[in-house]
């Protein structure tokens, strides 16, 4: 592993629109976690905090928790309330 | 302008599945057919439309956008839970996306089985664990002008 | 050979019905897209087929017959039954006499309702109280040469 | 009322193949009954005892007792367990 290692963030939905972006890229470090990545955001979009509080995660498409400790090349989504159907 | 699909297909001889998320009209004609077998004397259909009236509230059109790889992953696992509950053959799932029109298929759930209890409880437990699980979102344009993503507990 | 056909349509502002005996092929298309309204977020077709293992025996066909005018009257009892039950919009049931080929629908019936629940189990129910009450008769052609009309027990 | 009033019996499947019709008429009575129906057809096509077993019976299209007493020109139909679906 080498310092330029980074993990992908998608975003959706709301989350999507506050953003303004559907993907974020963040530098990985050993022992980073969903809910430090989660705190990160928020500091940069105080925004999200609301959207925050029924947030689902998931971790290369499969749902996990926040303390969820991650790998490089993780690809991380944070999932609003979903409503298809 | 260029209509995306996400498409994943598994069959073997104990039946089959489809998975599809598009842009395109869904086809549920084509869908129903697809899951007839001579093996089974059931099948079911179920269609999603959009509504014009949800709480008081009209509609004029909905916009559905999915988390593409996630959504096929879940249904996908979904599938495999009903096959698991319930002696189904083929089950085909097609979710649209993008903007919808009033009265247009938003989700056609078909599914095949020799006996018809398992394809109507398999239908609804599909239909019923889409809504939960899988990373698809709803934006409704409202007829006041108003535009809202959709939270389960506001239908 | 000339095709006979049993019809009932009734129509108001809370929705329709429609019944139909006939010697056609089933149109479970038309039959699906007939139900279909704007106030309606959810549509359940149920299509029975001919299925060619029953029991171990095989199956090379089936005729059906019934007493037309009986059969057209307990259906409609029955979607009254289901109308007080759920809240349904359009219900039309499409029921095939005559010979039928493995494969082909013997059945179709078709529910919209503004709710998916409601379609659910108003198809489920219909399909279930039809196979008790309604007087239609299934005669079973099978591969070792012998025919039979079958006795619900039998099934 | 008069002499020659008539009741119609319908006839299917099973039924209609042992008896060789789909329709037979019969005389009416003042108090004639599904039950004593059943009696003449058994002695004329005794045949049929067995399928009368688990038979069920309709008045003018409508589900009914053996005991119902009918009136001229009904028409009353036996119907083996039907297998519709």
């Amino acid at each position: 592993m080498n310092n330029t290692s980074t993990i992908t963030i998608r975003l959706f939905a709301t989350l999507r629109e506050i953003v303004g972006q559907d993907q974020l890229t963040f530098l990985w470090h050993d022992g980073l976690t969903i809910a430090e990545l989660k705190q990160t955001l928020l500091q940069t979009y105080p925004e999200l905090e609301p959207q925050f509080k029924a947030i689902m995660m998931a971790r290369n498409c499969s749902y996990c928790k926040e303390a969820q400790v991650l790998q490089p090349d993780d690809e991380i989504a944070f999932i609003p309330p979903v409503s298809g159907g | 302008m260029k209509k995306t699909s996400h498409q994943k297909f598994e069959s073997d001889e104990s039946g089959s599945l489809r998975i599809e998320l598009t842009e395109s009209p869904v086809d549920h004609n084509e869908l129903m057919n697809s899951v007839q077998d001579h093996s089974c004397g059931a099948s079911v259909l179920f269609l999603g439309t959009v509504r014009e009236f949800t709480n008081g509230k009209q509609t004029n059109s909905l916009t559905y956008e999915a988390y593409h790889e996630m959504a096929i992953n879940e249904i996908h696992k979904l599938i495999e839970q009903a096959r698991q509950q319930w002696n189904v053959k083929h089950v085909g799932i097609i979710h649209r996306l993008g903007p919808l029109a009033l009265g247009e298929s938003a989700v056609a759930i078909a599914v095949s089985s020799p006996h018809r209890a398992d394809s109507f409880a398999a239908a609804q437990f599909l239909m019923d664990e889409i809504k939960k699980s899988v990373p698809i979102w709803k934006q409704e344009h409202r007829s006041d002008g108003s535009t809202e993503w959709v939270h389960p507990e506001q239908k």
